[in-house]
């Protein structure tokens, strides 16, 4: 028998299977297909403070093994996920959730880290997961995470909101990552995930115009894994904090190699978009997989790519 | 929703740009006229929505059955599907969409098609002739050449008016002109309208149909999709009643609804 | 009949397909297998001042719509080119050919250029492209082309060595490309070229450690067009200078998208790799594909999603 | 180098891991042992190098014939491979790399061969053996289980070594331990080698064989490759005489050149 547990900050996942937030809503719709207890946690749809449409549509492109997304983060707010969806995710799932939250400005994060934090469904909570690649509204339009000093900023704020484990989930559009990793480490972070979507964009041939209507959107899928393993290694020697590793995972042996490239446990976005079953299907093969590579503990291989 | 790997019983060509391909599996999701299937294909990431023409469970204690698609070459994963070959195996998700409500239909409904907006209708039409109602239809093609599916509306018993482009058959206009020739008969009394095709045609007939004639209808949308069962909220579009997912809470909205 | 030529810093070119530095030799040994004066131009691999063995193997690894790459400028150093490569290359190919120089450090590349530029093989050169995607020995090790100052410093020191366009190439690691682009052009750059390659990574499950011996290297392939036809767009926004677009094209479409973006010259790299004739292809498709979407001139769609 | 569809005619299993697959096609550009061919597999970026085993031409005006390889099942690719049907086409490069210069054979030459090394070694044999001097084989694998090529040698009249490291057939041990043993005999007068095989195989070989015994041989690499015909310097080992692509200016290098 495989041992399929891992740790993040202190709490033990029964397998490192996280859906990545934007592709799982608030995970009750996917219980509707299978049992989603067989999961490590999920991180639910980027949660803002304010309800928030996003972009308008065309938000999808396909590309290359991978596709184009500028949803923008559409959200029904702090309130509604407290109020509404984490009541229905309750229902169906047991076990720690990671709350994924977005803001444009250091406390805006704080107070959606506050109110989810204060409310009736903080219980559920095992995780916040920081998104700090939305445009920061004070600093330009620049993203929090591509400027080392804006993500502390962001991490100084909501650090103190929650006893709970704060995740900083870093953008891959920058020309150093592991800068921006320990200015949160720095600041009290308490682990990082990565990689955010790379920033792309897509033009139709008939009418030479940009897919998007948001002319540029970000990049998932397999197309991305090599880079996602490449900053998660990097980040992962940079940093004490533990590492949730994601970016084009979409097979078991996909997750070892995201460990053993320093990740603690694995995010899967776009595949579960193509393949609804994605992550159970990988969850189930995990143990195959393991013994194929002659694994007995997950929890060993995190970093096997350093040593 | 369901998924399952299909097989390809008969694929064939309407039109210069037109096919029908038979899928035979378990259809038991298929529940309504108006849902659709997202179909993988090799090679591509995204999977692609083709709205359910027709369905036919065969054996209703496990499901299986055939369902029937009518699409258009338009890129890349189009034309691979025009050369695939009966006995292929694809992995098709099914009984997506809220699709259309037929009790709505009242005495005299009408369905609006235009191009390949008009497969789904077809199980529309089907649906309604078997509750005793058969619609008035409008289809809208470009040519003479492009026409498909007409024959079988006729087999359903429906009223057809058929609208061209460049008026090599019937009307010679759109949809839209046709429905307001339609408007001009004294005994057309559109109890409600269900449509689907181009947005452009779906913006003038709602105008045409819903603001001016004060017809309430359904219309069937289409947005670029990422998932196609609710989970990224890559095709949400603002209503009246909150953002609506196109894929999940559509592709059908009401006249009501509708932002334009 | 359609018209396939394009423009580039004053030259002109029967089409815009450029085989990409470092997938392409020296352009000699596909003679063999075609004849490359159907190609527009084509960008010769990375020459530095002294011969390069350039990294151990591995040096290669598959990625999902790609491919990892960690050569290190393995070339016979210039003087070798200017004595043997290019005499050879000159036998078959009657095209100006565009120099692709590498350094590591300022002094280094414009020595480089100025060998080139005073050799018996100057007039086969149309074009210098200078690649400052290399790690800047005088820098600390960053490459130079991931820091504006570092990037000015190049164009600063190659700019009087010829009198033929100085394009320089880009690497898309970085924050932002804009920046570095304007840089260039402050300094007097007469295009800029992008992408290089993306910094991945890959690991053995077997044995848990990275593919490639360097264990990084650069992705490049279909996988990284989306990226790719960002920084062409955001790029050709702000500079006044042409562009030659870059990054996973591999089919006649491509070349039309990349374009479209803002590029005025298109190279193709990896696909050459696995189809010899990806170039040759690519030229005979054009026009067929140039009718499709009613496009008479290549020349006119240049930015058309700018428009 | 050419280019060429070539249709699987036969795909067979060998050992539990062991594949032999026959492809029709253009096979002209096959000149010499030690070649190897280039394989594009749909949804893998890269192609599959993979050493001609044997290669006969049928009709020689159209250089059309039938190239054989055999393939171990390693990764994802060969695994999909080994599931591939008579009739299926594939994509192929042809005479690719440098190969075996069997003008050194010399009076007794010796061929050594391990695992998924064997493969080019058998056409080796085969002109070896029509130029009239078979050669001394050692083939070595895991155990009998995993042998293969072995009655084909025989065939050809080679003198055959066997060697398994768990002794379950012939000496038990490496091939370079059955090298050893083969130099005791009194008339094993070695004229040049030729070997194949994993790289701590081939050092140990060339420690031995070259090193010790002084016999000048040729070793076929393996490395990973971006191109397989020589553009992109993907595949460069250092040598004496400078930076070789494995798969152009090799596989095969000669002893007198290798660093290690
Ligand atoms: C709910 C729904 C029902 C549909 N029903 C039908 C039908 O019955 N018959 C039919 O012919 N077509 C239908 N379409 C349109 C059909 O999905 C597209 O024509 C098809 O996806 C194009 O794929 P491609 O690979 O040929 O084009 P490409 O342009 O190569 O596709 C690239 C990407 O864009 C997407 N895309 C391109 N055009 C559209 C579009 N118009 N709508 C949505 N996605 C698009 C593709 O799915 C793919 O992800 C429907 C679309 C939706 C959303
Ligand atoms: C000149 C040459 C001749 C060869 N001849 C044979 C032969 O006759 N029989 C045989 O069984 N094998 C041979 N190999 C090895 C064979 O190429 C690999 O086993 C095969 O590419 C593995 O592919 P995969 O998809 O199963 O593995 P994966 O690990 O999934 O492949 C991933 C990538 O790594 C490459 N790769 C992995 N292992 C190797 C390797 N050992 N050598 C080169 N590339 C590798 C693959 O080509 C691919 O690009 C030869 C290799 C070379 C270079
Ligand atoms: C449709 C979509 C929506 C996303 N929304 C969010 C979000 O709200 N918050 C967030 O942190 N990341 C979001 N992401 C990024 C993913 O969580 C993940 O970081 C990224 O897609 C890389 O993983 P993948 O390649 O497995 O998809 C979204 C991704 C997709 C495809
Ligand atoms: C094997 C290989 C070697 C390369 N060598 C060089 C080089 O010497 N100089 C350079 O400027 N770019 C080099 N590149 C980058 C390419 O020129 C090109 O910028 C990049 O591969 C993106 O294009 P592609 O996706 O079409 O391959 C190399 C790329 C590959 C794959
Ligand atoms: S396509 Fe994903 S929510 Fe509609
Ligand atoms: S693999 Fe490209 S040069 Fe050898």
């Amino acid at each position: 028998m495989v041992d399929m547990r891992v740790d993040l900050c202190g709490v033990t996942l029964d397998n490192p299977v996280i859906p990545a937030s934007g592709t799982f809503g608030y995970g009750y719709e996917f219980a509707e297909l299978y049992d989603i207890n067989s999961l490590g946690s999920l991180s639910f749809k980027g949660t803002t403070l304010e309800p928030r449409f996003g972009n308008k549509t065309p938000r999808i492109a396909e590309c290359p093994a991978g596709m184009l997304n500028s949803v923008g983060l559409q959200n029904p707010g702090v309130d509604a996920v407290i109020t509404e969806e984490l009541p229905r995710l309750r229902e169906v799932f047991t076990k720690p959730v990671m709350a994924n939250v977005s803001g444009f400005a250091a406390d805006e994060y704080a107070e959606t880290v506050k109110r989810l934090d204060n409310s009736p469904v903080s219980d559920m909570i095992g995780w916040y997961e920081i998104n700090i690649s939305c445009p920061n509204v004070h600093g330009g339009g620049m993203s929090f995470g591509t400027d080392p000093g804006a993500a502390a900023s962001v991490v100084r704020a909501v650090r103190w909101m929650s006893e709970k484990p704060i995740i900083i989930k870093l953008s891959p559009n920058v020309t150093d990552i592991t800068e921006i990793a320990r200015a949160c480490e720095a600041e009290g972070a308490d682990g990082i995930s990565l990689i955010n979507t790379l920033m792309g964009m897509r033009i139709d041939l008939k009418s030479g115009k940009p897919i998007l209507a948001n002319t540029t959107g970000g990049l998932s899928g397999p197309a991305v894994l090599p880079v996602a393993l490449r900053m998660v290694y990097q980040v992962s020697a940079a940093v004490r904090i533990p590492v949730v590793g994601m970016g084009g995972v979409s097979t078991a042996e996909d997750v070892i190699e995201m460990m053993m490239a320093g990740a603690s446990a694995v995010e899967v976005g776009a595949a579960n978009l193509i393949n609804p079953f994605a992550c159970r299907d990988i969850v189930d093969n995990l143990p195959k997989v393991m013994e194929k590579y002659g694994i007995s503990s997950l929890r060993d291989i995190t970093g096997a790519a350093h040593r | 929703m369901k998924q399952g790997k299909f097989r390809i019983s008969e694929n064939k060509k309407l039109t210069p740009s037109t096919y029908m391909m038979k899928l035979e599996g378990d259809v038991s999701a298929v529940k309504v006229p108006g849902q659709f299937i997202n179909i993988r294909l090799d090679g591509h990431f995204l999977r692609r929505p083709i709205s359910v023409c027709d369905v036919n469970i065969e054996d209703p204690a496990n499901g299986t059955g055939t369902v029937t698609i009518i699409y258009k070459v338009l890129g890349r994963g189009t034309e691979e599907m025009s050369c695939m070959t009966p006995g292929t195996e694809l992995d098709v998700l099914t009984g997506l969409g809220y699709g259309f409500d037929i009790r709505d239909a009242g005495d005299m409904p009408l369905l609006v098609g235009g191009g390949v907006g008009i497969p789904p209708l077809y199980l529309t039409a089907k649906m309604m002739e078997s509750f005793g109602t058969p619609p008035v239809v409008i289809l809208g093609f470009n040519s003479k050449e492009e026409m498909f599916l007409v024959e079988d509306f006729i087999a359903l018993k429906c009223s057809i008016i058929v609208a061209t482009a460049d008026g090599s058959v019937g009307v010679k206009g759109t949809v839209v002109d046709a429905f307001k020739e339609l408007m001009k008969l004294p005994n057309a009394a559109i109890s409600h309208f269900y449509a689907c095709g181009p947005e452009a045609m779906l913006k003038a007939l709602y105008k045409a149909a819903y603001e001016e004639a004060g017809i309430s209808g359904q219309l069937s949308f289409e947005e670029r999709m990422g998932c196609g069962f609710g989970a990224c909220m890559g095709c949400s579009i603002e209503t009246k009643n909150g953002p609506k997912r196109i894929c999940k809470d559509g592709p059908v909205l009401r006249t009501e609804e509708i932002l334009w």
